[in-house]
């Protein structure tokens, strides 16, 4: 008998939130909140030192949520928070930058400073909260809005086609991408695990739910059922050819969806100038991961 | 055996063929043998084989067919009766409730062409909801019984049956049970005699039961309670076993043998019926003993009725009321009645057994139509079928569970009563629907009550071993036949919210069936996918637990699935779960609620179960 | 061990019946196995009653088949404590009806399979024990003079098909029963699926050699029945201010012990119910919960 | 520095900011190329990676902006450089930065427009821009050089301001000057002053990112250093986190006012030529500046008595020492490559009926003909 998949020393979420500003401001069964906990616990388990950990976010509710990470946190402006983030990562390569984004944020307004940013490879985690919707605003469309549903900007229900996020930022370049539902909190958690150790631009889109606004105007049902139908909506070939039919057609797959071994932005900024990163090659080893 | 079969005349000698066969078995052979050209049935545990064996001999001798339920069965038998032709019927013993409406007139109407029903009780209630004894109805109706007691004996009699029912003009009982039912002992079985058709019998004042009829038909009844009882004097079907005459036993069906077992030497009154009694051979035999005891299963049809002809008799003072009888139940009688000594207690090797009840199989769809209504905080009004073991643990998903389409009338009434703060759920199976669950269904359309009922159609009748009915397009036969379309009929009813679902798929489940429950008035959902098992077993690729994955919370376990058991590895404490490959059919429903994502197809090849 | 492994055949002249009881679960072929031996018995020109209970066996149910054969049967039931052998396709099964096996010349012969209920895995708390029987193979062979413990489930998946573990059995019983080998080989044949034929043909000599060669006992391949020896409590420490009532931890709770309370706020209304399988913790979008192992 | 060892090089005004740039520390540049602004971003990528720096190309102006925003909480000192629509863009993160009171220099060197305008010809149109082109209430630094030497001071000095008072300091000057190649003598390293900001000290969970630190300017708190802050675009208060306690909102945003009044010794620099006595002042900056020395020359030939009043930080506008160095009865002219942007602040200081405005935005550049008619015209009619 053994015992086997804990971490040795106990994560306590307290530890890396500022409890002062809670409770804090998302809405009731907002998936972000469980999102936010599966990335603590990885910075915990990586043993990232708060001091050396920032986050940056944009506008909108995933912005919103960098504000109680008890870490170097910057709420930036709608869909630029890739653009502070590479800017401080070049600066401070010593640091873990995370960025929080939506789907708005990044895909939309921010669609340009992703691409890139996939493009450039810098050591940077990108987390991508997707609930469908601009919820901060009131429940608009947003480019991951599902065929068909209503938002307070398509009455008649969505026409546009959608964006798969990951596919893009494959695409453009990005060296690991990855989905997870929030339902999986623990491999969501070992998701970002793997896109924080990930030497390049890691790529991580949670699907999240926004029940109070989008659910309701969709009738989506509450919260645990969201969360429910998300856990349906997932990888098709996990749930096989479910003796012989499959329940629910979707594409939606989760995991490492892909993983390159390209050079990562910095490092080879300076190799190319012939010169070696302080300390090492691998600015990981500039942070406290163990 | 010491007896000669009754009805020898039926064996021509160089034509004698021995075959193991079940009770079930042999009544339908004894049937056949009658010439019985209509046989209609619903199946039920444990009678249910008695018309899947009458469907192996050829369609042209005998229409057999599923009936929606008991009473359409023994209608149908009594219709063939009317048109001249020999007609069973077939149930188990909580059928006759339903099928008594029809019988209970019948029995004053009687049998133009043979007509039998075959009836088997469950005494220690292997698969049922209780262990009501149909000798009671008998009596009730005046229906004259037979009650074989071996395999040999149930062809026998059944065939028999049909004589006497000609004979006396009146629908007879062939009660089985349990155990004979499904024991396999060797019969020697006969031919076929075809019966010519008697025609219809125009005789509206013996056909048609209004009251003026009804009550010259009464005491005709009650005269031929008497000729029966006499003719069952007369023939040598009570058999007579003289032994020791301190103590008489009287006993009768499958009990006979645990008597025999227990005490050989004894004399013995091995009757062939309950009802009516054979009073003159009863009257005999006990006066050619000091002590008479009846040994006889469940009620104490036989005590009771020695008790009206004046005769001192013993019974269920040593006997028990409940449960099936075994050698040691009676041996345990005997003793207490001092006619056996107590045998020192043997060194028997005692372990204390492990707790298996049946489960819900590997992938069975109910299992997530449970699952999503645990989450919903409902008031589950159960019925009778697979899904009954959602009630037990883990799943613990059904309040109540009364008889066949119960459910639904349940959830009208708990509505109507007005105090239930928690959502009224009915759940019925397609069978059970299709047998007794459309008339509640129209009463609470009709009644306007705010009630769910979820439909668990699993296009089969389950329970039973996976008959066909009528909505799921197939014959007795597996003909291809007209099918009922649930939603249809459904809707049909004046239902206004109608959803049908996929099984499998949880979150689609739970979802309807919430919105379900929201909506105001009758709302039915259709939790659809096939039964996994029958009418052909379904297997699909295995699903896996990836251990590191796993921090055992038990979500799965929920399910109650056979496939899912404990690994010896542990997490915080608990233990993590593994899924046995060849039992898990694949249906991905342990996935769906595993929050940690650690349950996957399993990769062609990487199969370490 | 000492003791002789071979099985002396029963004496089938005696006037009492021979009683042979064969049990497992569901859909281990317990039926097949037993009208295998009834229509031998029959051919051989004995009576021959065998009783079973279906109907719940389909659902992982126990399943249990009297056979009795001999000059003449009463009973389709054997009395407690009177069968000559008890064959078992599954080990806890075997150990259920052992009353049944007659105490002084009874042959046990049984699979040291285990199929573990789901039952046996309910018991949700920390060090929890599996509801399993505990009884070691070891142990049952000190209880019964003729006991005989294979895993013959290993033997047929080595051939190619676990199922055919209830014919190696079969050929273990064999060497109890005065009948030829080739009519046991015929019976199988008619009993078993045409394709399997060759497989369960090699499984029945694998069984009668077996007990031939004098083995008694095999140890269990892998063991269920180990219990955690500590057992530690959670608490659930809950952060009302915190908490907004979204329904999440109480619809995911594997326990069903959480409630919101009429101010939406989520409460333990079970506490013995808790597990501290933490789910509610990880899945609470506002960090209101937090569970401690005592 | 070895690069300082260099006394003496003719060189370009874009090259002249990128080369005091990086005397002044700055070790992070992020830009997006444009006409007439890109031999900046040019220069300072040869040149950053040799210093330990990093030099990046984003995908626009908005995310270059975004990243030397970025770079700067990370601590380090930073420049960007664009042109026309390219400023257009930036705005958003000028915004920012002044809310979020991140230091950060901003080269603009103007061209025609408005929108993408004539991108090869020179203007002053980004004047007002400058000061008012993000949106709310904000204060921004805006210098004004008029040579290639002065474009390298100011650059320098742009950082010195930035650093201190935590503000967007824009360098602004025109396609001109910007491609303008002149001598320019390069002091050595130790002859300037080279400000750093105030870092983050004291204990830690007393630490507040937005308390007035005494002169105005807050503390910044280093990534790393144990103090672990929280920097937002909205109305913050003291401790960094958002508010809209009117009570606060009124205090932080009139600190972001009073830290530049506060320190506005600091800011201010101007040239003042014989303006107390002038019949008339030509008020000029940048390249217009130098055409208005030309034009002054010939007017005092003429007789005329005309000086200069040259701001070298645009803004804010230093009011005071214009009232003070220019005679309250002279004559003022402003000559200027755009319609009138700063006349209209000259007029709201000294009034309108002193003012004229000589606009000229046809692409070309103010002559000092153009300059000395008006004087001489303005002059005959008083």
């Amino acid at each position: 008998m053994v015992e086997t998949g804990k971490t040795t020393q106990e994560f306590e979420i307290r530890d890396y939130l500022r409890t002062e500003l809670m409770p804090h401001f998302m809405c009731p069964g907002c998936g972000h909140g469980i999102a936010l906990r599966a990335l603590l616990w990885a910075i915990h388990d990586l043993g990232i030192a708060k001091d050396n950990l920032a986050v940056v976010s944009g506008i909108g509710c995933s912005g919103r949520t960098a504000a109680y990470i008890d870490a170097n946190t910057i709420h930036t402006t709608h869909g630029r928070p890739l653009s502070f983030a590479t800017g401080l990562k070049l600066a401070r390569p010593d640091l873990h930058v995370v960025v929080i984004t939506g789907d708005g944020d990044s895909l939309a307004i921010g669609g340009n400073h992703l691409i890139h940013a996939c493009r450039r490879n810098l050591d940077i985690t990108c987390v991508l909260l997707n609930n469908e919707v601009y919820g901060m605003t009131g429940g608009q469309v947003s480019p991951t809005t599902s065929a068909g549903r209503y938002t307070t900007t398509t009455p008649a229900g969505n026409h546009e086609p959608v964006f798969d996020a990951c596919e893009l930022a494959t695409a453009a370049g990005a060296s690991f991408v990855g989905r997870e539902i929030t339902m999986h909190v623990t491999a969501l958690r070992d998701l970002f695990v793997q896109g924080l150790k990930h030497s390049g631009f890691s790529f991580i889109e949670v699907i999240s739910d926004c029940t109070e606004i989008y659910g309701r105007k969709n009738e989506l049902g509450n919260s645990p059922e969201m969360v429910m139908s998300h856990k349906a909506d997932i990888r098709p070939e996990s749930y096989g050819n479910v003796v012989d039919e499959p329940f629910r057609p979707t594409d939606l797959n989760v995991g490492v969806l892909s993983q390159t071994d390209r050079p990562e932005y910095y490092t080879a900024y300076r190799q190319h100038f012939g010169k070696q990163v302080e300390g090492n090659d691998d600015p990981k080893k500039g942070g406290a991961v163990t | 055996m010491g007896r000669e079969p009754a009805g020898e005349e039926y064996y021509p000698d160089d034509e004698v063929e021995v075959l193991p066969l079940m009770g079930n078995e042999a009544i339908a052979r004894g049937a056949w043998e009658a010439g019985v050209k209509v046989a209609s049935a619903y199946p039920g545990t444990p009678s249910t084989e008695i018309l899947e064996s009458m469907a192996n001999f050829p369609a042209k001798e005998v229409e057999a067919q599923w009936a929606t339920n008991e009473k359409v069965a023994v209608d149908v038998a009594i219709g063939a009766s009317f048109a001249g032709v020999r007609a069973f019927a077939a149930m188990k013993h909580v059928g006759v409730n339903v099928a008594s409406d029809a019988l209970m007139s019948q029995t004053y109407i009687g049998a133009h062409a043979g007509l039998v029903i075959a009836v088997c009780d469950d005494p220690g209630i292997h698969s049922s909801q209780n262990e009501q004894d149909t000798r009671l109805f008998c009596r009730l109706g005046n229906i004259p019984l037979l009650e074989p007691a071996d395999a040999q004996e149930a062809l026998d009699y059944t065939r028999l049956a049909f004589e006497i029912s000609e004979t006396f003009d009146t629908p007879v009982i062939v009660r089985s049970s349990t155990r004979l039912s499904h024991t396999r002992s060797p019969v020697r079985v006969g031919n076929r005699t075809e019966i010519d058709c008697r025609g219809f019998n125009e005789n509206p004042q013996k056909n048609v039961m209004i009251p003026s009829h009804a009550r010259l038909s009464h005491p005709k009844l009650i005269e031929r309670e008497s000729r029966v009882g006499e003719y069952f004097d007369q023939i040598d079907l009570n058999h007579w076993e003289r032994g020791d005459q301190k103590v008489g036993i009287i006993t009768v069906g499958t009990v006979y043998s645990y008597v025999k077992e227990v005490l050989p030497t004894a004399s013995i009154l091995k009757l062939a019926s309950s009802y009516p009694l054979a009073r003159e051979t009863i009257s005999d035999f006990c006066n050619s003993v000091d002590r008479v005891l009846v040994v006889e299963e469940l009620e104490p049809v036989i005590e009771e009725g020695l008790k009206v002809m004046g005769i001192a008799t013993e019974g269920k003072a040593f006997f028990p009321r409940v449960g099936e009888f075994s050698p040691e139940v009676v041996r345990q009688g005997l003793e207490s009645a001092g006619v056996i000594e107590s045998l020192a207690p043997k060194p028997l090797l005692e372990v204390e057994p492990l707790a298996r009840p049946p489960v819900l199989c590997a992938g069975c769809p109910h299992t997530s139509s449970y699952m999503a209504l645990r989450g919903l905080n409902a008031r589950v009004l159960g019925d009778i079928g697979c899904y009954t073991l959602a009630a037990i643990e883990p799943l613990e998903a059904i309040d109540t569970c009364v008889a066949m389409g119960s459910s639904i009338g349940n959830a009208v009434g708990m509505a109507k009563a007005g105090t239930e703060t928690r959502p009224l759920v009915a759940t019925i199976g397609d069978s059970t629907f299709l047998h007794a669950g459309l008339p509640p269904l129209i009463d609470a359309v009709y009644n306007e009550v705010d009630i769910t009922v979820l439909i668990l159609d699993n296009s089969t009748t389950a329970m039973t071993g996976g008959q066909d009915h009528a909505a799921t397009g197939k014959t007795l036969r597996g003909e291809q036949t007209n099918r009922v379309k649930f939603d249809e009929l459904v809707r049909a009813t004046g239902v206004k919210w109608v959803k049908t679902v996929d099984s499998y798929d949880l979150a689609t489940l739970y979802q309807t069936i919430r919105e379900a429950v929201e909506f105001k008035g009758v709302a039915v959902v259709i939790s659809d996918r096939p039964c996994v098992l029958d009418p052909v077993k379904i297997k699909g690729q295995p699903f896996e637990i990836k251990a590191e994955l796993c921090v055992a919370c038990q979500s799965c376990m929920n399910l109650s699935c056979p496939a899912l058991v404990w690994t010896d590895e542990i997490f915080d404490g608990h233990r993590k779960v593994k899924i046995d490959a060849p039992t898990c059919m694949g249906c991905s429903l342990c996935a769906q609620v595993c929050p940690t994502d650690a349950i996957r197809l399993q990769q062609r090849g990487s199969g370490n179960q | 061990m000492t003791r002789q492994g071979v099985i002396a055949p029963v004496e089938m002249a005696n006037t009492a019946p021979t009683n042979v009881l064969v049990v497992g679960v569901g859909g281990q072929g317990v039926i097949m196995i037993s009208k295998a031996v009834a229509r031998l018995c029959q051919e051989n020109g004995l009576e021959v009653k065998q009783s079973e209970v279906h109907g719940m066996a389909k659902r992982g149910g126990s399943v249990f088949s009297h056979i009795r054969f001999g000059q003449e049967v009463k009973s389709p039931l054997i009395p407690q404590g009177e069968a000559d052998i008890l064959l078992a396709m599954e080990w806890a099964e075997g150990l259920r009806w052992l009353p049944y096996l007659n105490p002084e010349r009874g042959i046990f012969i049984a699979d040291t399979q285990r199929i573990v209920p789901p039952f046996s895995c309910r018991d949700r708390n920390r060090g929890a024990e599996s509801g399993y029987i505990n009884t070691s193979v070891q142990e049952l062979v000190e209880k019964v003079p003729n006991a005989f413990a294979m895993d013959a489930t290993s033997v047929a998946t080595e051939l190619g098909n676990a199922r055919a573990a209830n014919t190696v059995l079969l050929g273990a019983l064999s060497t109890a029963l005065e009948f030829s080998q080739e009519e046991w080989h015929r019976v199988i044949a008619e009993a078993v699926p045409p394709k399997t034929v060759g497989v369960n043909k090699e499984a029945f000599v694998k069984g009668r050699h077996w007990v031939e060669s004098g083995e008694t006992a095999t140890d269990f391949s892998s063991d269920n029945v180990i219990s955690l020896k500590e057992p530690r409590e959670s608490r659930l420490e809950i952060t009302q201010a915190w908490c907004k009532g979204c329904d999440i931890c109480v619809k995911m709770c594997p326990e069903r012990c959480l409630q919101l309370d009429q101010h939406q706020i989520v409460q333990l209304i079970d506490e013995k119910r808790c597990t501290g399988c933490r789910l509610c913790e990880w899945l609470c979008p506002d960090f209101a919960i937090s569970v401690e192992a005592k | 520095m070895k690069k300082t060892q260099v006394k003496l090089q003719a060189i370009q005004g874009n090259h002249s900011s990128a080369l005091a740039a990086i005397d002044a520390g700055c070790r992070f540049y992020a830009g997006y190329p444009i006409t007439p602004s890109s031999e900046v971003a040019e220069k300072m990528s040869s040149l950053l990676p040799d210093v330990d720096g990093v030099f990046i190309q984003m995908e626009d102006e908005i995310a270059s902006m975004g990243a030397i925003l970025g770079a700067s909480l990370g601590g380090k000192k930073v420049m960007t450089a664009t042109s026309g629509p390219g400023f257009s863009l930036k705005q958003e993160h000028i915004g920012f930065a002044a809310g979020a009171e991140i230091p950060c220099v901003i080269i603009n060197v103007m061209r025609g427009g408005p929108s993408t305008g004539m991108p090869t010809r020179p203007s002053q149109g980004d004047v007002m821009q400058a000061r008012w082109g993000t949106h709310g209430d904000h204060p921004v630094i805006v210098l004004a050089p008029d040579s290639v030497a002065e474009i390298y001071q100011q650059t320098l000095r742009a950082f010195n301001l930035a650093e201190q008072l935590r503000v967007p300091v824009v360098v602004l000057f025109d396609e001109v000057l910007g491609h303008l190649v002149e001598s320019i003598t390069i002091p050595e390293a130790d002859t300037f002053e080279r400000v750093e900001r105030k870092w983050a000290s004291g204990p830690e969970a007393e630490f507040q990112p937005y308390r007035d630190s005494g002169n105005g300017v807050p503390e910044m708190a280093m990534p790393g250093s144990g103090y672990r802050v929280h920097t937002t675009g909205l109305t913050h208060a003291e401790h960094g986190f958002p508010t809209q306690d009117p009570e606060i909102v009124e205090r932080v945003t009139e600190r972001l006012f009073n830290k530049i009044s506060a320190n506005y010794s600091l800011v201010e620099s101007y040239e003042a030529e014989q303006c107390e006595k002038a019949d008339v002042v030509i008020v000029a900056y940048g390249i217009t500046a130098r055409a208005t020395r030309r034009a002054l020359r010939k007017a005092r030939e003429k007789g005329i008595g005309a000086g200069l009043f040259r701001p070298v930080t645009l803004w804010p506008f230093p009011q005071e020492r214009f009232i003070e160095e220019v005679n309250p009865d002279a004559q003022i002219l402003v000559p200027e490559m755009n319609r009138g942007q700063l006349s209209t602040e000259i007029e709201r200081i000294a009034g309108r009926e002193r003012v004229t405005s000589l606009p000229r935005f046809d692409g070309e550049p103010i002559s000092p003909q153009q300059i000395l008619e008006k004087i001489v015209e303005i002059t005959a009619h008083g």
